[in-house]
């Protein structure tokens, strides 16, 4: 059954971002220099293809967008300026949206105004919700812990479960999805349990190390990108576990260490990355969407509020340091809540599983035709 | 009849040295013209509004005037349709078309005028005639040169033919076999070859070079350098004595490199005129200044060699210059994903002409080249050894400096079919070797040349759509990595030889040429003819042609017909002893009255 | 018959012939025939080397005939008659062993292809003892020119030749001049005006003085030869016609071709579904300024099907070379008057070879045209769209780029019909006297170093009715005609062959079989002497006379039955 | 080994020795027993000429030309087309087999079906055995 083809997408996709996708006259260069280009998961070009064909079907499905990381040979081999690299990190961006139900990061990538817009209301309500709760529970603003803090660590840690617990409902859905568009729709697609415990590794393991990333023939942006988790993962364990120690006056050093390391590197990896996106140094930051940008800034006061309230408070200036505390929350309840499931973040969760379900697909597809007792499928083929 | 002028800003830098504003208020006060508007660059235009507003200034006549206008003449022509009006009546005032870039604003007026008069500019801006001498110099002697020189010549006129190098011939010389007749480029060139040299109306000036060119069409005054070829060409025998004894080598220009030549060297056994020359870059004597060496003079047993010989300048006097400069091909070292210089069986193309050509360093046989020790230096080298291991495979990759934005945006037109011809060779001469062609688009569209395609797959070579994206060495084994597009795998196999399909370039010492003839050059430095459809061969200065792949990329049969072309050009100015004037003197007002005058009758 | 002082040269041709052939053996027994004085060998006989070693010979040896064993003669004849003359001796004392196309490159068992070089330079030595003397005649030139066909390509040669000084009669089928060009609106790649360009060309011509214009009018026949034909001009006025004859010293065939009928694709519906037009119709709307359907709607999807009838095997095999930059036209030109619409390019390989096409290409691209390509011989299937799709027709298409089986929305489908040639080319083939090739083009005598001339002296092919060919590259071939016949008309005189037959007069019976067997009814018969002679100029030296004279009395010079008898024994020896 | 056949092939110049030259230029190998005569015209080709080259010896001979209509003489080979028949059965009196003779058509781009026709040819005489006037002539000469 023929496939109908539909020129509309790609005006749709230029909205997330593939601008040059059209310029595309298929020579395969871009596959080529591709370090991660192999059999079955050929790409940039084949999911261009799929682009300017509008077979939104294929794009819905294809795994290809989440084992790209951006590293930017493809787009500096065009021969034509189709902007491979970036057309990759569109797709990406155009997924995030289909995944989501609620079509909520669909609004964002569509416009960077109604995700302002969002980030800016979700600041304002949570300095509301957390003033009118300390007044409520008579915190006093010249206290940042003892009996009567202004925001007391233990009920903040609480709240904190709470929003992870939200978020992490919605997060699964949004996989979920992705899985059913990927994997589970294919009926053609035989993958047992056993396989997907069999291959279930892959998962932490790209998640922690980015290993892929570090095949990519610049080295830099790998680095800078595993330091940016890593810091951030530290900083999540330390808040979620750790938090009444964490504002502790007390320092424990043998924590506390790692909330320095952890901010240090978050600091470090953002500056360098808003630095990158102004000067455009590297292909992978030639082109900045809004959501990219509302995503570095936030991620940049969050770091930068909770140093600050840390350094007061030890400053015993207790008063600024609530301040600032607030403002730290205002950060970082929009960051959590709009950027993990619905931005620019959700990829944490997406790129791993993208890896995961590409190694179980390609499993799966290789036994199904050593069944259908054809020649494997070999990775290389040899000419001649 | 009520014209509306709307002046649109494309693509092209043309507009770059032209002054929108005058040209505006200059189209404002011409006769009839109701309406001026710049509509910007590359304006979204809505034909339904377009439609409005010629309905608002009951406009008859519209004049789009830009870099190209004719990429909004269907949108005004439908407008023009919806508001009721003739749509025939949308004109083009198209400044590219009529040499806008470098003529400036008041060519761009000019044209401007015309289309409101409803003139064709060519006809407007038709130069007047001037007497003309008989002579004509033509400048190259490729295939090009030589066919233009020899139809000149057969009328009885006088022609002088200058070549930069020692025989001519031109690339077409090197080639082995041509497409996709197959029948050996010595073969067809080497006897037209011989009647330039014999011909009495044609005065050869090889290894010879213009300086400088003074005049006005009609009467041209040329200097050209005949650079010290240290050999007699009269009395020269071509015996070889002096190769025998002279001491130095340097890499053959004629063998593309692939081998060596002495400093004293004929190019190849046909060359045309078949002498000697000395290269004083290599020769030892001139390196010493004359201390040592000067074997070759002793040698000579006719004492034709003159070590002592300067550089002489001649003036030669012509009503016509024919620019005849041929091409270079694309420096492949400046792609390094594919190791050129680097992998020592990666060739270009004219290396493996050579090669494959029977009169070659390998006698015609292909083979790698082989690892030896070099006698001298004790080093190890990559040497071309006729008796070497034959490739058993061997890709050759299409569009190699060609059709990328990042080398030159435009297609070669001449190196899918030359990359097909390469293939046959490969199957005709190695029946066991593996053949792959890597393209992008396969190029088949002259005469004869899609059953040539067709055939060449049918031999055996696998044709692969898919651009090669790098060559490597894998332990000691070339490998090429790419995407076969259409079967949808990817490529990462050994080859044991890669052709790259270099494409063309405008040859050396093209803008000196263009600034001493006073001619144009498109962005990509080919020479600007005077108008690419009806005036493919003449340019903006009278008594200047060009003819062949100086114009643009061109296979043989067309350029040769270009040469003929031009050659029609001279003789009919000649023969009248009136030639056309240059284009480029016109004055806005004598175009603009021609046009008044035209547009009246 | 006297002794002969013969020389025999083998060429290698490189290893073209050396690699098949042992010349040093063919040699060997050539120089063992009566009356070979000297046999050699040369890698290339051709070069300048080549030649001065037989005019050495000829001077030092005394030789008086010459075999050369070599390429085809149709290749080097004129070469070494050439060298023969400046030796000194009559270039007729030449004959060639064509060891090379009919041997070396045909065999691949190099003792039989030996044998059998052998045998032929055994021939041609045997044949050329017979040979006698010729002498090319001279006849003067008339400057005046025909051209037929009255399109870019017939203008631009007629205005040069004019501007050259010649007379030009310029005869067109048409009642208008200008051809396929004046149904064109726009011209790839830069979209200029090809309406300008041909009123330019018209007007000139109209009003150059030296150019008779001839419309309604075909040329009925032509008799005599170069430098001197006598054209026949039919014109119809109305229902009258009147006949006008001119002499013409060459002829300019540039008739162009004419459009592939795309009812006899199938697959297409063309014909049957109403919004399947070809690239012509489509110039029509666009000069109207109505892009449309048929039923008034404008198009929201047009999908534009290169190749049609060319690169396909049930029609033309041939590329028609300047569809692929008039479809891209047409995929800007619909985006400028439909800036809604989507244009889907359906090509095979996308020929954007001249200058400024690749630029073009890439334009198109920028213009989201959406670019989708087929493989040869597996051509897209249209059908009618149903009541649920938001477009006229559905175009199935197997996608090489994709891999993919997919459908294309179309409202508006145009067709790039390819070139072909014109019926009445065979017509023209006779009446000029060319031959044309299996796709009816005419065929130039040499495709390369010869693209305008034909092996008919005299008469000159240009533009598109030698193949398929854009206008710079027509209108350049038209100029190249028309310099080749101004070389020639300025030096006044033309040589014409000394092959031609002559008859014996006392042999002669005066039977009048031969005026009959003469298609250039060069033979005249003289009632009172009852003899019959020839018109060496109008002689074109097939010879059919010389077999059918029942008295043996009619010589075909350079075909002898002696010298033919000479070969045959001397291909069996 | 097998019979080789002598072939005596007359071809004229406009068509069939064109094309048998197209053969050799697109390298399209076939059978070496012709041996190619360039007449101008099949028209010109005297059966004398045919007769002769039987009696030196050769054991076919093969006449190509152009295309019915595509003659450059416009009708030469119509002429050829004529005498043909007649030549047959003067053969025939002589008692020689009728596929010793043979007359094709083959134009400047038919390279291939030259290549076929001499192959086919060669194949059927080298069946045919030795022509008999041949053997004839080399009785005669041992008798002498």
């Amino acid at each position: 059954m023929a496939i109908r083809v539909n020129p509309k997408l790609i005006d749709e996709l230029a909205v997330y971002g593939a601008e040059d996708v059209q310029n595309c006259y298929h020579c395969g260069n871009c596959s080529a220099v591709c370090p991660f280009s192999k059999e079955p998961y050929i790409f940039p070009r084949r999911p261009m293809r799929n682009l300017q064909m509008g077979l939104e079907d294929k794009l819905k499905g294809s795994l290809e967008p989440w084992l790209c990381y951006y590293c930017g040979e493809c787009t500096e081999e065009c021969p034509r300026g189709a902007e491979p690299g970036e057309t990759m990190m569109s797709l990406r961006r155009w997924l995030t949206a289909k995944y989501d139900f609620s079509g909520i990061s669909r609004l964002f990538y569509r416009s960077g105004k109604i995700e302002l817009l969002a980030v800016i209301g979700a600041a304002l309500l949570t300095a509301l919700g957390f003033v009118l709760w300390a007044v409520w529970q008579g915190g006093s603003i010249h206290s940042y812990d003892g009996p009567n803090a202004f925001l007391p660590a233990g009920s903040i840690h609480i709240f904190d479960w709470v929003l992870a617990g939200v978020l992490l409902v919605l997060l699964l859905t949004n996989c979920t999805r992705m899985w059913w568009f990927t994997m589970g729709r294919d009926k053609t697609l035989n993958a047992s349990v056993g396989l997907y415990l069999k291959k279930l590794y892959a998962l932490p393991l790209h998640f922690m190390t980015q290993k892929r990333y570090a095949k990519c023939e610049k080295k830099r942006p790998w680095a800078v990108h595993l330091v940016l988790m890593l810091s951030y993962l530290i900083m999540l364990v330390l808040i979620m576990f750790f938090l009444v120690e964490m504002s502790a006056s007390t320092i424990d050093w043998r924590l506390h260490v790692f909330g320095y390391i952890a901010t240090v590197g978050l600091l470090g990896t953002t500056i360098f990355a808003l630095r990158g996106r102004i000067k455009k140094s590297e292909p992978l930051y030639a082109h900045s969407h809004e959501t990219d940008w509302i995503f570095l800034i936030l991620l940049i006061v969050v770091a930068f509020t909770g140093i600050l309230q840390h350094i007061l408070h030890r400053a015993g200036l207790d008063a600024a340091a609530n301040v600032v505390y607030i403002i730290h929350l205002m950060g970082v309840v929009p960051m959590l809540a709009l950027e993990v499931p619905f931005s620019k973040w959700s990829h944490l969760a997406y790129r791993p599983l993208g890896m995961y379900f590409s190694l179980v697909r390609a499993e799966a597809k290789r036994r199904a035709s050593e069944e259908a007792a054809q020649p494997v499928m070999v990775t290389q083929r040899v000419v001649g | 009849m009520r014209t509306g002028v709307f002046i649109v800003q494309g693509w092209e830098a043309v507009q770059e040295g032209i002054n929108l504003h005058s040209v505006e208020s200059y189209a404002a006060n011409l006769p009839s013209v109701e309406r001026v508007r710049n509509l910007g660059v590359r304006p979204k235009l809505d034909p339904a509004a377009l439609s409005e507003e010629i309905k608002k200034g009951a406009l008859e006549r519209i004049v789009i005037a830009g870099d190209s206008p004719g990429f909004f003449k269907p949108v005004f022509t439908r407008a023009m349709a919806l508001a009721g009006a003739d749509p025939d009546e949308v004109r083009l005032a198209s400044f590219r078309e009529h040499g806008g870039s470098g003529m400036g604003t008041p060519r761009a007026e000019s044209i401007v005028a015309c289309a409101v008069l409803g003139v064709p500019f060519p006809l407007a801006a038709r130069p007047g005639t001037t007497a003309t001498r008989p002579g004509t110099l033509i400048i190259g002697a490729g295939v090009s040169g030589i066919q233009a020189a020899l139809e000149i010549a057969d009328a009885g006129k006088q022609v002088y033919l200058v070549e930069r190098r020692a025989t001519i011939g031109g690339h077409m010389a090197m080639f082995d076999k041509t497409f996709p007749t197959l029948d050996c480029a010595a073969c067809i060139l080497t006897p037209k070859m011989v009647a330039v040299g014999q011909h009495e109306m044609i005065e050869l000036m090889t290894y010879s070079e213009v300086e400088d060119v003074s005049g006005s069409p009609g009467n041209y005054t040329v200097r050209v350098r005949k650079k010290a070829r240290h050999v007699d060409i009269e009395s020269c025998v071509a015996c070889n004595a002096c190769t025998e004894s002279c001491p130095r080598k340097a890499p053959s220009e004629f063998d593309n490199g692939i081998a060596l030549r002495k400093s004293i060297y004929i190019p190849f056994p046909q060359a045309v005129p078949n002498a000697y020359v000395l290269d004083e870059a290599s020769c030892l004597y001139f390196e010493t200044n004359g201390e040592k060496c000067g074997v070759c003079a002793k040698k000579c047993p006719k004492q034709c060699v003159d070590l002592a010989q300067k550089d002489e300048i001649v003036e030669v006097e012509v009503g016509n210059i024919v620019l005849a400069t041929g091409y270079d091909v694309y420096d492949a070292t400046k792609i390094e994903r594919y190791g050129y210089g680097v992998l020592p069986n990666v060739l270009t193309a004219l290396e493996f002409e050579r090669m494959t050509n029977a009169s070659g360093p390998t006698g015609g046989r292909i083979v790698t080249k082989t690892r030896k020790q070099n006698k001298r230096t004790k080093e190890d080298e990559w040497v071309l050894d006729p008796d070497g291991p034959p490739p058993k495979s061997v890709a050759i990759i299409h569009c190699v400096g060609s059709r990328d934005a990042q080398h030159n945006a435009y297609c070669s037109r001449v190196c899918c079919m030359y990359s097909l011809k390469f293939a046959h060779l490969v199957k005709e001469k190695l029946p066991d070797a593996t053949c792959h062609e890597f393209y992008i688009d396969m190029r088949a569209f002259g005469k004869g040349y899609e059953e040539f395609a067709e055939r060449i797959e049918a031999e055996g070579t696998f044709v692969v759509r898919g651009r090669t994206a790098q060559i490597t060495e894998v332990d000691g084994q070339m490998v090429i990595k790419g995407e076969d597009i259409v079967s949808d795998s990817m490529i990462d196999s050994p080859v044991d030889m890669a052709i790259l399909a270099v494409g063309l370039v405008p040859a050396e010492g093209s803008e000196r040429m263009a600034q001493m003839l006073g001619i144009g050059r498109d962005s990509d430095g080919w020479f600007s003819e005077l108008d690419y459809n009806s005036d493919p061969t003449d340019t903006e200065r009278g008594g200047i042609f060009v003819a062949g792949a100086c114009q643009a990329p061109k296979d043989i049969p067309d350029t040769v017909a270009q040469a003929s072309a031009v050659a029609a050009g001279v003789l009919k100015s000649v023969n009248t002893g009136r030639g056309l004037d240059s284009r480029a003197e016109l004055s806005l007002s004598d175009i603009e009255a021609r046009a008044r005058s035209l547009a009246r009758t | 018959m006297e002794e002969h002082k013969i020389g025999v040269y083998v060429c290698m041709c490189g290893t073209n012939i050396a690699k098949m052939v042992d010349c040093d053996d063919v040699v060997r027994t050539a120089s063992e025939q009566p009356g070979v004085v000297c046999a050699k060998t040369y890698k290339y006989m051709c070069s300048n080397p080549g030649q001065e070693m037989i005019v050495a010979d000829i001077k030092e040896q005394g030789l008086d005939r010459v075999v050369v064993a070599a390429c085809s003669p149709r290749m080097h004849e004129p070469t070494f008659r050439k060298a023969l003359q400046t030796a000194g001796i009559n270039p007729y004392f030449l004959e060639m062993a064509n060891i090379r196309e009919q041997c070396s490159w045909v065999h691949d068992d190099r003792q039989v292809a030996t044998e059998k070089a052998r045998a032929l330079t055994l021939g041609a030595t045997r044949r050329v003892a017979n040979h006698q003397p010729l002498e090319r005649m001279s006849v003067e030139m008339c400057p005046d020119v025909l051209v037929i066909g009255g399109g870019v390509c017939g203008l631009t040669a007629a205005l040069e030749l004019a501007d050259g000084g010649n007379r030009v009669h310029l005869v067109e089928r048409a009642s208008t001049l200008g051809g396929n060009v004046a149904r064109v609106d726009l011209t790839a790649p830069y979209l200029d005006s090809a309406r300008d360009l041909m009123t330019a060309l018209v007007t000139r011509v109209e009003e150059h003085k030296k150019v008779d214009v001839l419309t309604r009018s075909q040329v009925s026949s032509l008799e005599g030869f170069v430098g001197n034909f006598v054209a026949t001009v039919e014109t119809i006025w109305g229902d009258s016609a009147s006949v006008s004859q001119f002499k013409v010293g060459n002829v300019i065939v540039a008739t162009g071709y004419k459009e592939f009928d795309a009812s006899r694709v199938t697959h297409y519906g063309y014909g049957k579904l109403p919004n399947v037009i070809t690239s012509f119709e489509f110039e029509k709307m666009l000069r109207a300024g109505r892009v449309q359907t048929k039923e008034g709607k404008l198009p929201q999807y047009v999908a534009i099907i290169h190749c049609v009838g060319s690169r396909s095997k049930e029609f033309h095999t041939y590329c028609s070379r300047v569809c692929c930059m008039t479809a891209l036209k047409y995929a800007q030109e619909v985006k400028s008057a439909v800036p809604s619409c989507y244009v889907s390019d359906v090509y095979i390989d996308m020929h954007a070879f001249g200058k400024g096409h690749e630029d073009f290409y890439r334009r198109g691209s920028e213009a989201k045209t959406l670019f989708l390509m087929y493989g040869k011989n597996d051509h897209p299937v249209i059908r009618k769209a149903g009541p649920g799709d938001d477009c006229e027709m559905l175009i199935e298409v197997n996608e090489k780029l994709s891999g993919e089986v997919i459908e294309i929305p179309a409202d508006l489908v145009i067709l790039m019909v390819g070139m072909e040639a014109r019926e009445d080319s065979e017509a023209v083939a006779r009446l000029v006297n060319i031959s044309r090739d299996k796709d009816g083009w005419f065929i130039e005598s040499h495709p390369k170093l010869d693209p305008v001339a034909t092996t008919t002296d005299g008469i000159y092919i240009a533009g598109a009715c030698a193949a398929p060919k854009d206008i710079p590259d027509s209108v350049a071939q038209a100029r190249a005609a028309a310099g080749r016949i101004l070389a020639r008309t300025i030096r006044g005189v033309i040589d014409i062959d000394a092959v031609f037959a002559e008859v014996t007069e006392d042999k002669c019976s005066g039977c009048r079989v031969c005026n009959e067997l003469c298609p250039y009814s060069a033979i005249t018969y003289d009632a009172d002497k009852k003899k019959s002679s020839v018109i060496s100029a109008l002689c074109k030296a097939c010879g059919a006379c010389v077999a059918g004279c029942p008295s043996g009395a009619i010589a075909a010079r350079h075909f002898t039955d002696a010298q033919i008898f000479a070969q045959i024994e001397g291909v069996l020896a | 080994m097998s019979f080789e056949p002598k072939i005596v092939g007359f071809l004229c110049n406009w068509c069939s020795y064109t094309g048998a030259d197209l053969a050799g230029t697109s390298r399209i190998h076939y059978a070496p027993n012709v041996r190619i005569i360039r007449v101008m015209c099949t028209a010109r080709i005297d059966p004398t000429f045919v007769l002769k080259a039987l009696t030196d010896g050769a054991d076919g001979v093969l006449i190509c030309g152009c295309h019915p209509g595509d003659c450059h003489y416009s009708e030469g080979n119509y002429k050829m087309m004529r005498r043909y028949p007649l030549l047959k059965s003067i053969l025939a009196e002589f008692g020689i087999e009728p596929a010793r003779v043979r007359l094709e058509w083959v134009s400047a781009s038919e390279g291939q079906r030259f290549a076929d026709i001499v192959n086919d040819m060669t194949q059927r005489v080298r069946e045919l055995g030795p022509s008999p006037v041949r053997t004839a002539l080399v009785q005669d000469m041992a008798e002498r």
